[in-house]
């Protein structure tokens, strides 16, 4: 049969991307052939157009175990144990079926993660969806939380962390990012790479389906109103199964059977067979007859292209396959040998004992195409006049509209509905600056989350890239934590477009500037191109998960207020920098304007300076300032303490609003005890930190002199109601 | 008048439930189930006296909220 | 002391009770949920999660394991049975208690820290409970305990309902119900009151970092019950 | 031969998916619908082509595992 430009165009190729092939090949490629180049060279598994901006990231450092390449990050904890984390995105599948799309979503990133021999500890998810009054946004809302807390729940993983946000650039495409942090031995961690010839390639997990099959080329297609007739190619999730794959390959990788091992994800049998080959510089034959299938006569194309979940292939030690197959059978998994290894470099597909395909290996990885696609750089932008009349608006009211706002309330309502507390070690739950979660049967404690700034990151890229960075770094430093690594989930627009092209690359700098600058490496990262519906971009959203180690969680810190007549401080510096701030937007109705600048050494200089306080035991709570500014994050420690605080306006000529809501980076509130003053004071003026005072708790309200005077009980109220009303 | 919709998943996607209840019965000693499908129920009072009408809402409604058409169908049963 | 924890496949709190059985003191055995026979145990406990995906009923086919005919045997014999979350899903299903796990009223999986009124305090689990309100964590999507009138007239007089949710206060109402469970209830004791089953995990509530300590009161009760 | 099977709850049981379901039907403007249930459909493939025999073995795995008749009632659909 010989390949119409029709069916180039439906595996997602360009004619020129398939004369390419027929290059290489010195041939035409058949229907299979074709199938599993279309999966390879997608943008979902070459990375064809971010590889040249992704080697900006820094990814190496003192804990770095292992940088992006395998099927998640490693960082070593200490004590031979080592944090394993990736996050991954599933927007489309998710836009198309909510709760089954998020569900996978969630699946996926732990099958990244138990595949190396971590078991996972914590899970986090960043979820965007449209505007609230948008038509669908409720739906979508309800379902993915759903299909996340479905999935996470059944397996038995705390969902720690993440966050919520809605935005109406995501009416036509949502995003759900998964991340998942396993916990592994240092010495004991597995990888992708084959090795040795004649080995054993065996297939464990579930049954392969007609399901998914092009979801890999589905996550690189834009939308059009069409989209959601299209095949099945959204996948059932099975929670159950995997919590058995996860046991049984945990328990398997006791001992010396497995060379090498890769769950089956985007792309399914066909990416995870070529990346294991590519990687050891191996051939592989598969004999796709031996394939466990659900379905009656499956040819060789649908089960190279299928991505039925809770699959994982495994590159066994001679002799251990007896052994393997038993365990298996104990977790009432399938299990066969489909292949083996080979010296010939190629990928060989038979079909009862006819070979169907040959591809060198090499085309499928080296030699995909890469892309230095054009790209067009944003230009800072002007700063909004002061002119605008703030003394006109009252704080009482821009607090009480903020505070209740469905991107800064509390998101108890969606975390309430994951479980949070499995596993019985989470010692932060969600609705803090960082979920924590004790390492078993030790002092040590991992926090870890995971953060977006796309309102930033869409006025000026560069500044928004790093701020995202420096907004994780920040949520870790204020739960104690050492920041270590972080890994990202980049969602864009499409990259043949300069202006999306550029905020990727852009973003990618400002990441790269910021996470050099900290030493807090990229450990692992997932690229999520063609977000758009009808030639509409999502905001440039790149997502930072973040990690870091609580050596002893005795020093460990939240953000509630502990008591009455403890002093008030602000560590960084307020200048009153509005633009791009939920004020601006809600308040004033102005999107234009730069995001606040990131002073990279002031940040860097803060949050080890908090940190060195903390490990002194001089801090009893403290919490980032982040969107909403210094009055919010007051109110968030208020509420979270059921302690009120009474707040000075500042004695300085800046005005108050600008103040109270300005969104300056580098910037923290802790509440301190009134003996420790001179101490602190003094580390803080030695490292040369700015810092002030501005009040003291109190019992019951929140109080400004002639401003405001809250009680905890009702500000609570106005934080905490705004998911149950908009549900209902 | 009553209307009773079935909504099940497509034959291609994977039915998880069906699939550990099959086990399960067998395990049971009931050998002779070889397959189980699983889907929903719903019945529906309607304020309609005309089955063909009635019909007609139900698919309506089926399209819209009962069924996602990406991995489900449905089928509205006969009155009786 | 000795105990036993059957783990079914999608059990996932079976560790989480293994630890806490452990440092209460007791000398715990995992037992596979196809194994037939039973080790010398004075406690079995089911543990939560998600037997078989919790696929048709919660807990129902976990209820149809090989265990399950020896641990019915080892309660009819008025050895202590404990079912937590998903376990009691089980002991329902397998008609060791009365009553059965509806969908949670709204619908939603419900994570949260909830108040217990201890309704009843002498009993083959605890003697005496130092507080007679105690906070603990509920983790599920059918906690929704149902029995029909009858029923629940017997369980109140034969004295057994173990918990019921109530506010910090003691408060039992609609509002502090967070399932919807009938009266109330969070707990259930067979007739011989030798078999509970009950929603919330003290499992997750035994040390200080975790969000309360009060799972420790629970277990010592046990111990002290079962040592004397 | 094929064989379904409808599980539903008992009247006196409180159907909260059926009743959320209504509440979103009229939200959504279909005013007609007044009531909804849910149930649970199963389809069963059986080695077994006489319908009677079939209806027999479907009514004990009904019994043994797929209704809780605490709570559910059940009914085997006629052949067709
Ligand atoms: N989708 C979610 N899943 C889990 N937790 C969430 C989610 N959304 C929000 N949260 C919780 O609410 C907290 C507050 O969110 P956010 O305002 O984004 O925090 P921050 O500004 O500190 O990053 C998060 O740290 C997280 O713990
Ligand atoms: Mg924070």
């Amino acid at each position: 049969m010989s390949i119409s430009k029709e069916v180039v165009e439906k595996h997602g190729l360009t004619q020129i991307e398939f004369q390419k092939i027929c290059e290489l090949l010195k041939r035409a490629p058949n229907l299979l052939e074709l199938g599993v180049f279309s999966a390879m060279w997608n943008e979902h598994c070459s990375y064809k157009s971010s590889k040249i901006h992704l080697k900006n990231l820094p990814t190496k450092g003192k804990v770095v175990v292992q940088g992006p390449g395998e099927n998640a990050g490693v960082i070593d904890v200490g004590d031979n144990q080592a944090i394993v984390f990736k996050v991954e995105s599933h927007n489309h599948p998710s836009f198309i079926e909510p709760y089954q799309g998020a569900a996978t979503g969630v699946g996926g990133i732990m099958r990244d993660v138990f595949t190396m021999g971590a078991r996972p500890i914590a899970n986090l998810n960043s979820i965007h969806f449209g505007s609230p009054d948008h038509s669908k946004t409720k739906n979508l809302l309800n379902g993915v939380v759903q299909g996340i807390g479905g999935y996470g729940n059944c397996v038995g993983i705390p969902t720690v962390g993440g966050e919520t946000h809605f935005d109406e650039s995501y009416n036509g495409n949502i995003l759900v990012n998964a991340m998942t942090v396993g916990l592994a031995n240092k010495d004991k961690i597995f990888y992708s790479k084959a090795s040795g010839i004649g080995k054993s390639v065996i297939y464990v997990g579930s049954k392969t389906g007609r399901d998914g099959i092009h979801g890999a080329s589905m996550a690189s297609a834009k939308f059009d109103n069409k989209a959601e007739e299209k095949k099945p190619t959204v996948q059932v999730g099975d929670p159950f199964t995997e919590k058995l794959l996860l046991e049984a390959c945990l328990e398997l990788m006791q001992d010396d059977s497995i060379i090498s091992i890769q769950d089956m994800g985007a792309a399914g049998l066909t990416s995870s067979s070529v990346e294991m080959a590519a990687k050891g510089k191996l051939g592989i034959e598969l004999n796709l007859e031996k394939v466990p299938c659900r379905e009656l006569n499956m040819t060789p194309y649908e089960m190279m292209l299928s991505e039925s979940q809770e699959r994982m292939l495994i590159i066994l030690n001679s002799g251990k396959e007896s052994k393997a197959k038993k365990l298996f059978e104990k977790w009432n998994l399938d299990f066969a040998i489909i292949g083996k290894t080979t010296n010939t470099k190629n990928l060989t597909l038979k079909f009862n004992n006819k070979k169907v395909g040959e591809i060198p290996i090499d085309l499928l990885s080296n030699k995909a195409p890469l892309y230095n696609r054009k790209w067009s750089k944003t230009k800072l932008p002007k700063k909004n006049s002061k002119s605008k009349n703030l003394n006109k608006i009252k704080i009482l009211d821009s607090l009480k509209r903020i505070i209740s706002h469905p991107n800064i309330c509390s998101k108890e309502w969606v975390w309430k509905q994951y479980d949070h507390t499995v596993m019985g070690d989470t010692i932060q739950k969600p609705g803090s600056d960082s979920g924590v979660v004790r390492i078993h049967k030790t002092n040590k404690g991992i926090a870890s989350t995971i953060d977006t700034s796309a309102d930033y990151c869409s006025a000026h890229p560069l500044t928004g890239g790093k701020q995202v960075v420096c907004e994780s770094w920040r949520n870790l430093i204020s739960v104690g934590a050492k920041p270590l690594a972080i890994t990202n989930c980049l969602n864009f627009g499409n990259p043949e477009k300069q202006k999306n092209m550029g905020e990727f690359v852009e973003c990618v700098n400002g990441i790269a500037e910021a996470s050099k600058y900290l030493d807090y490496p990229v450990v692992s990262g997932n690229v999520s191109f063609y977000n758009e519906t009808n030639e509409k971009s999502i905001k440039p959203t790149p997502a930072i998960g973040g990690v870091g180690l609580i050596k002893n969680i005795d020093k460990m810190i939240t953000m509630n207020f502990k008591k009455k007549n403890s002093d008030i401080y602000v560590i960084g510096r307020t200048n009153g920098h509005l633009d791009q701030s939920i004020f601006a937007r809600e308040i004033l109705g102005e999107k234009k304007g730069p995001p606040p600048e990131i002073n990279l050494f002031n940040e860097k200089n803060n949050g080890t300076t908090l940190l060195e306080l903390i490990d002194k035991n001089l801090i009893l709570s403290a919490h980032d300032i982040s969107s909403g500014g210094l009055l919010i994050a007051i109110a968030e420690m208020c509420i979270k303490g059921k302690i009120g605080a009474l707040i000075k306006k500042p004695k300085t000529l800046i005005n108050p609003i600008e103040y109270f809501f300005s969104e300056d980076q580098s910037r923290y509130i802790v509440e301190i005890n009134n003996d420790n003053v001179e101490n602190i004071t003094n580390i803080l003026n030695k490292n040369s930190v700015f810092f002030e005072k501005i009040g003291n708790t109190q019992e019951n309200n929140l109080f400004i002199q002639d401003e405001l005077d809250l009680s905890i009980d009702e500000i609570e109220k106005l934080n905490n109601s705004w998911f149950r009303k908009y549900i209902n | 008048m009553k209307i009773s919709i079935v909504v099940t998943l497509k034959k291609e996607v994977l039915d998880p439930q069906g699939k550990v209840i099959q086990q399960t019965l067998q395990n049971m000693g009931e050998k002779a189930v070889f397959n189980v499908r699983q889907g929903k129920y719903f019945e529906l009072d309607l304020n309609e006296n005309n089955y063909e009408k009635a019909k007609i809402m139900a698919e309506e409604i089926c399209k819209k909220l009962l069924a996602n058409l990406v991995i489900e169908d449905y089928k509205i049963m006969d009155n009786s | 002391m000795l105990s036993s924890v059957i783990v079914f496949p999608g059990s996932n709190c079976d560790r989480d009770m293994a630890v806490a059985l452990e440092k209460f003191g007791f000398k715990n055995s995992m037992v596979w949920h196809n194994d037939t026979e039973l080790p010398k145990t004075d406690l079995i406990v089911l543990p939560g999660g998600f037997s078989y995906g919790d696929y048709l009923r919660c807990g129902c086919i976990g209820s149809k394991s090989k265990i399950i005919e020896k641990v019915i045997e080892f309660a009819n014999k008025g050895g202590l049975v404990l079912g937590i979350c998903n376990g009691f899903q089980i002991l329902v299903e397998a008609g060791l208690l009365p009553g059965t796990l509806l969908r949670n009223k709204y619908l939603r999986f419900i994570c949260k820290d909830v108040y217990l009124k201890i309704k009843n305090n002498s009993n083959t689990f605890y003697s005496k409970f130092k507080k007679d309100i105690i906070k603990l964590h509920i983790a599920h999507n059918e906690g929704n305990y149902f029995v029909k009138n009858d029923e629940l007239k017997k369980l109140q007089d034969k004295n057994q309902i173990a918990f019921e949710y109530c506010d910090i206060n003691g408060e039992v109402s609609e509002s502090s119900n967070p399932n919807g469970s009938i009266n109330n209830i969070a707990g259930v004791f067979n007739d011989n009151q030798n078999v509970l089953g009950m929603m919330p995990h003290p499992e997750r509530m035994i040390d200080k970092y975790l969000s309360g300590n009060d799972g420790s009161l629970f277990f010592n009760n046990i111990k002290h019950k079962l040592s004397i």
